[in-house]
């Protein structure tokens, strides 16, 4: 069946796969950080258990949440990305992401490739705050704010 | 397609005489012609906003240019003009909902500004802490954050009135719930989230019994249905121009002429007063008391053309041709994999509430943009409605009398993508 | 006729510079060549409702034409052109009063809606018993109902800033009335009735420092003055759409972000909500919070197209030829027998009310329709002005930058008939 | 000077006169009937006084307040033709008055000359509430009532 090429750029096959089997889909019994993110533009939900070590090492990370296939797909892959990882790292990360889906850098070599399969969201202007909310959600569990919205 | 034709009454015998009608309203909405990603617009996200044909399109601006003035108050050629039209647009709209008199009929901003008017002027005035205000289970957001408003501060309690999982109202448990406290009953006409048409008459009797104030939603019948609010025999009835094919920003609110001239206003300013002095404010009459400040001249002159649109329209003709639609769309959904329809009551105007196993609506709705077919996603400012069958969302395909079968074609070739593109199946 | 040009700096030194602009402004304005009794229209009741440009009733046409759908939930393409539409009104109001952000730009209904706000959201939730609001003499009832209204309802007490002869407040007295119990000023930019220039920045230089909450009604300043909130310095500012070449059904209220933050919503509905369950509701921030149901989407983008119209001027250009109106006006209305001016402001807008002796406002009226002169007679919705003259109408003739000499010229032969008629001398 | 047509069948001598010097412009001491009548489109305001006989006679009526010249000649006439008549012609009257100033009825004969200097007032809707207020109030003082306002 003939699809847009924009809805083909938005819907690829990795963002298909996480939306239909995320990972790291779980609750943390006993996190050092968590929060709630909220999207009210269609009513997603999506909460974010962290467990950062002393040194500021991402050791775990993981989510709930309904969402639509581009928020649940950015949660998972963002997961996979983060452990291991520095908070440093983690919000350079974030920043290069932002920039990605919100069309102010074309092509960031420094950004990781799975993050790169949400170009497609720069087109879409609606579906920003899709891609971004696990990510706002991360930056919110990290200040130590409960709940974070995206409007 | 397979569409039945019975309307031999109506001298409509054939498709193609439907479909000449059909052709010939459709030329009226001139936002019909607009394409979206290089496709024909297929709009079936009336249940937000209905389309404006150009005859209102054209009232409004010959208004402003030709007419263009502040009302009431005026004695110059243009303020008359105004007024007289303003004045004439209210007769309208009170023939279009045949109530008994213009003092009766309030313009608002709309359906929501009309329900925080029967709040703060009839519910704050009359009701004390203990008493109950029954909310059904399927209100919009307009007909429950008020009274919501109203609990927390005059400490009256909310009771909701059941659904059941076709969406149609729990009447048994409705006329239990009923007790000596419960001193108003608020139901849309209508659902937004499910389509249902509620059975209102059976509900405004049982009310006038007991004493009960009676608040009906009108936002989705108002373009559907033939209102008579009389015959319905609410107490208040509230509806919105946009949701009727007129403009946005202006409403109505129905009163009973009773209860207006004991119900304080909620708004003060010119226009609503007899007189001013810092000892001494004297208010005006309903409707007058009601509607402070310059009004929406404009829009309801607008929302007036609107009313008049539909009443020149063959009524009987165009309330069957959309129950055809979703009748058509019905069946044609059901090939759609894995797609649930959320609303199956017997009576329901042509809108149809759907889940699609495992794709969330906010994709369904990006994907079915790409197609150009505009539908509603979301919580449709329901969420109790989303909480009682247990899902965060809906898309919501909503008909109007210029939708075509052609477009629920669209609509499901559309869906079949979606539900490829997620292999659903 | 006998105007002076000092214009040299703006490259507007003769004459028939000024009249060459000012024509090509008058082309905008399609109502402007509407004929009355057969006369060409005299327009001028700008106080009431001021004229649209063709910029502005053209957008609204192309909005219902081409954009018309709900906004802020929809994911289809049609609804995110009318939010942006929509949004970018938004950044253009906040522009156009140099706000400090888009959060503190409400839209409601009109300034009638935005004052009741003000009262219904802030001072219902902070104003006691005992507490005072300082009023002026000048108000239009819309600055005074509404504290009128919390008087009654919450035995809060309205003290009157008295004003002198010439129609100006009297800053001394205002400053012996301010004590702990003041609460909060409310007083207009501009007066309707008066057509007075009130130092705004004076009165809240002093608020500010008592910690006295001001509310400025800037309806008649909103299309003649370059308003500047952050240097106004007050909390709030409301003004209409209609009042500044905008459309009716909207209007604007501006609120300082720490404010509106702690305020609650005085109408509840879709859109001003987070989520929504029968237990628990969760409001939006600011401005969203105070935006309840569908709002006014078609003359919000129409007063945003206002807004930018009048940017798009050369506003010092408009601005002083509306001064040289005003004073061309003044002198030439000086010639009419038994004519007295009410309001001899040394700062007023280009606005002159007056009476003639022994002949009714509302006669005067009337025979200037005749002549095609549109000018407004009565009170004004300022009934405490005409008390504090001892009177009980004016007539008002209030311009705007689309006026001309000839029109003033043609209002004062208009008048002339009048008192020939009524035989005054 | 030119004036129009309908200026000047509105504002005819006697009117004029009538507004200049109204007649029986006077405080009623001890009335048996009166009224407050009040416009609120010009903020007029009419009080209006009666004394009537057992035999309901209208033996005085007289009227003070603010006014535009065609309510303050309307009440002026008005006075000056009630004073000796039944209230039943006064009534009559009235109906009289209404169909001219409203236009229903183009040349009614029984109709009182004095009153039909009012013809005018047919051609500008706006006005037909200055020219009855005055007729408006004596049927709320004959019916007892305290205050009547036109809108
Ligand atoms: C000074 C002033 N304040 C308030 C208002 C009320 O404005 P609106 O009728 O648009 O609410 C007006 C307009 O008449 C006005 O002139
Ligand atoms: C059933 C129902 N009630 C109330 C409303 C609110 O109408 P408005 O947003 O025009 O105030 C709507 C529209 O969304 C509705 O569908």
């Amino acid at each position: 069946m003939m699809l847009t090429s924009r809805t083909k750029n938005l819907y690829q096959e990795v963002i298909l796969d996480h939306n239909k089997k995320p990972r790291n889909y779980r609750v943390i019994d006993e996190p050092t950080h968590s929060a709630k993110g909220h999207n009210p533009l269609c009513g997603d939900r999506l909460d974010l258990y962290l467990t950062v070590s002393d040194d500021n090492v991402i050791q775990d990370v993981s989510f709930v949440g309904d969402g639509c296939a581009i928020s649940k797909a950015s949660a998972s892959i963002m997961t996979t990305l983060l452990i291991g990882k520095s908070l440093e790292e983690a919000h350079e990360m974030f920043d290069g992401f932002h920039d990605l889906v919100t069309g102010k850098s074309e092509d960031d070599k420094a950004l990781n490739n799975r993050l790169k399969v949400f170009a497609g969201v720069k087109d879409l202007p609606a579906r920003v705050k899709c891609a971004t909310l696990a990510w706002h959600t991360l930056n919110a569990a990290l200040e130590n704010k409960d709940e974070v919205t995206t409007e | 397609m397979s569409v039945t034709f019975e309307h031999k009454k109506n001298g409509i015998n054939t498709e193609n005489e439907m479909k000449r009608r059909i052709a010939e309203i459709r030329r009226d909405f001139p936002i019909l012609n607009r394409k979206v990603n290089d496709k024909p617009l297929v709009y079936l996200d009336n249940g937000a906003s209905t389309q404006m044909p150009k005859q209102v399109i054209d009232t409004i601006s010959a208004y402003h240019t030709y007419h263009h003035s502040n009302v009431h108050r005026g004695v110059h050629t243009l303020s008359q003009e105004s007024t007289d039209l303003y004045e004439e647009a209210r007769e309208t709209l009170k023939k279009y909902i045949n109530a008994s008199s213009t003092k009766e009929i309030i313009f608002t901003s709309g359906t929501t500004d009309s329900i925080n008017l029967v709040m703060h002027s009839y519910a704050k005035k009359f009701l004390k802490k203990g008493d109950k205000i029954l909310v059904s289970n399927m209100e919009h957001h307009a007909n429950i954050v008020p009274w919501y408003m109203l609990s927390k501060s005059h400490d009256v309690e909310i009771v909701v009135i059941p659904i059941t999982d076709s969406g149609e109202l729990d009447l048994d448990t409705f006329h239990d719930l009923l007790d000596d406290d419960v001193k108003i009953v608020a139901v849309n006409h209508v659902s937004n989230a499910l389509g249902t048409i509620n059975p209102i008459e059976k509900i405004t009797e049982t009310c006038r019994e007991r004493g009960i104030i009676t608040v009906v939603d009108g936002a989705q019948a108002c373009a559907h249905l033939t209102v008579d609010v009389q015959t319905l025999g609410c107490d208040f009835y509230a509806f919105s121009g946009h949701k009727m094919h007129g403009p946005t920003g202006t409403g109505l609110l129905y009163g009973r002429k009773e209860l207006l001239d004991v119900m304080d206003p909620y708004r003060g300013g010119g226009d609503m007063i007899l007189s001013v002095s810092f000892d001494e404010i004297i208010y005006n009459e309903a409707p007058f008391k009601f509607e402070a400040g310059t009004p929406a001249i404009a829009q309801v002159i607008g929302m007036g053309a609107a009313a008049k649109y539909i009443n020149e329209q063959d009524k009987k003709f165009i309330h069957s041709y959309e129950q055809k639609l979703l009748e058509y769309a019905t069946d044609k959904v059901s090939d759609v994999p894995g797609l649930k329809i959320i609303g199956t009551a017997e009576n329901k105007i042509s809108l149809i509430s759907f889940i699609i196993d495992g794709v969330h609506p906010h994709d369904i709705g990006t994907i079915l943009d790409e197609e150009a077919v505009a539908v509603r996603t979301g919580h449709h400012c329901a969420q109790p409605v989303m909480q009682r069958y247990g899902i965060p969302a809906t898309t919501r395909a909503s008909m109007s009398f210029y939708n075509t079968f052609e477009e629920i074609d669209a609509l499901v070739l559309a869906l079949k993508k979606v539900t490829d593109l997620f292999d659903v199946n």
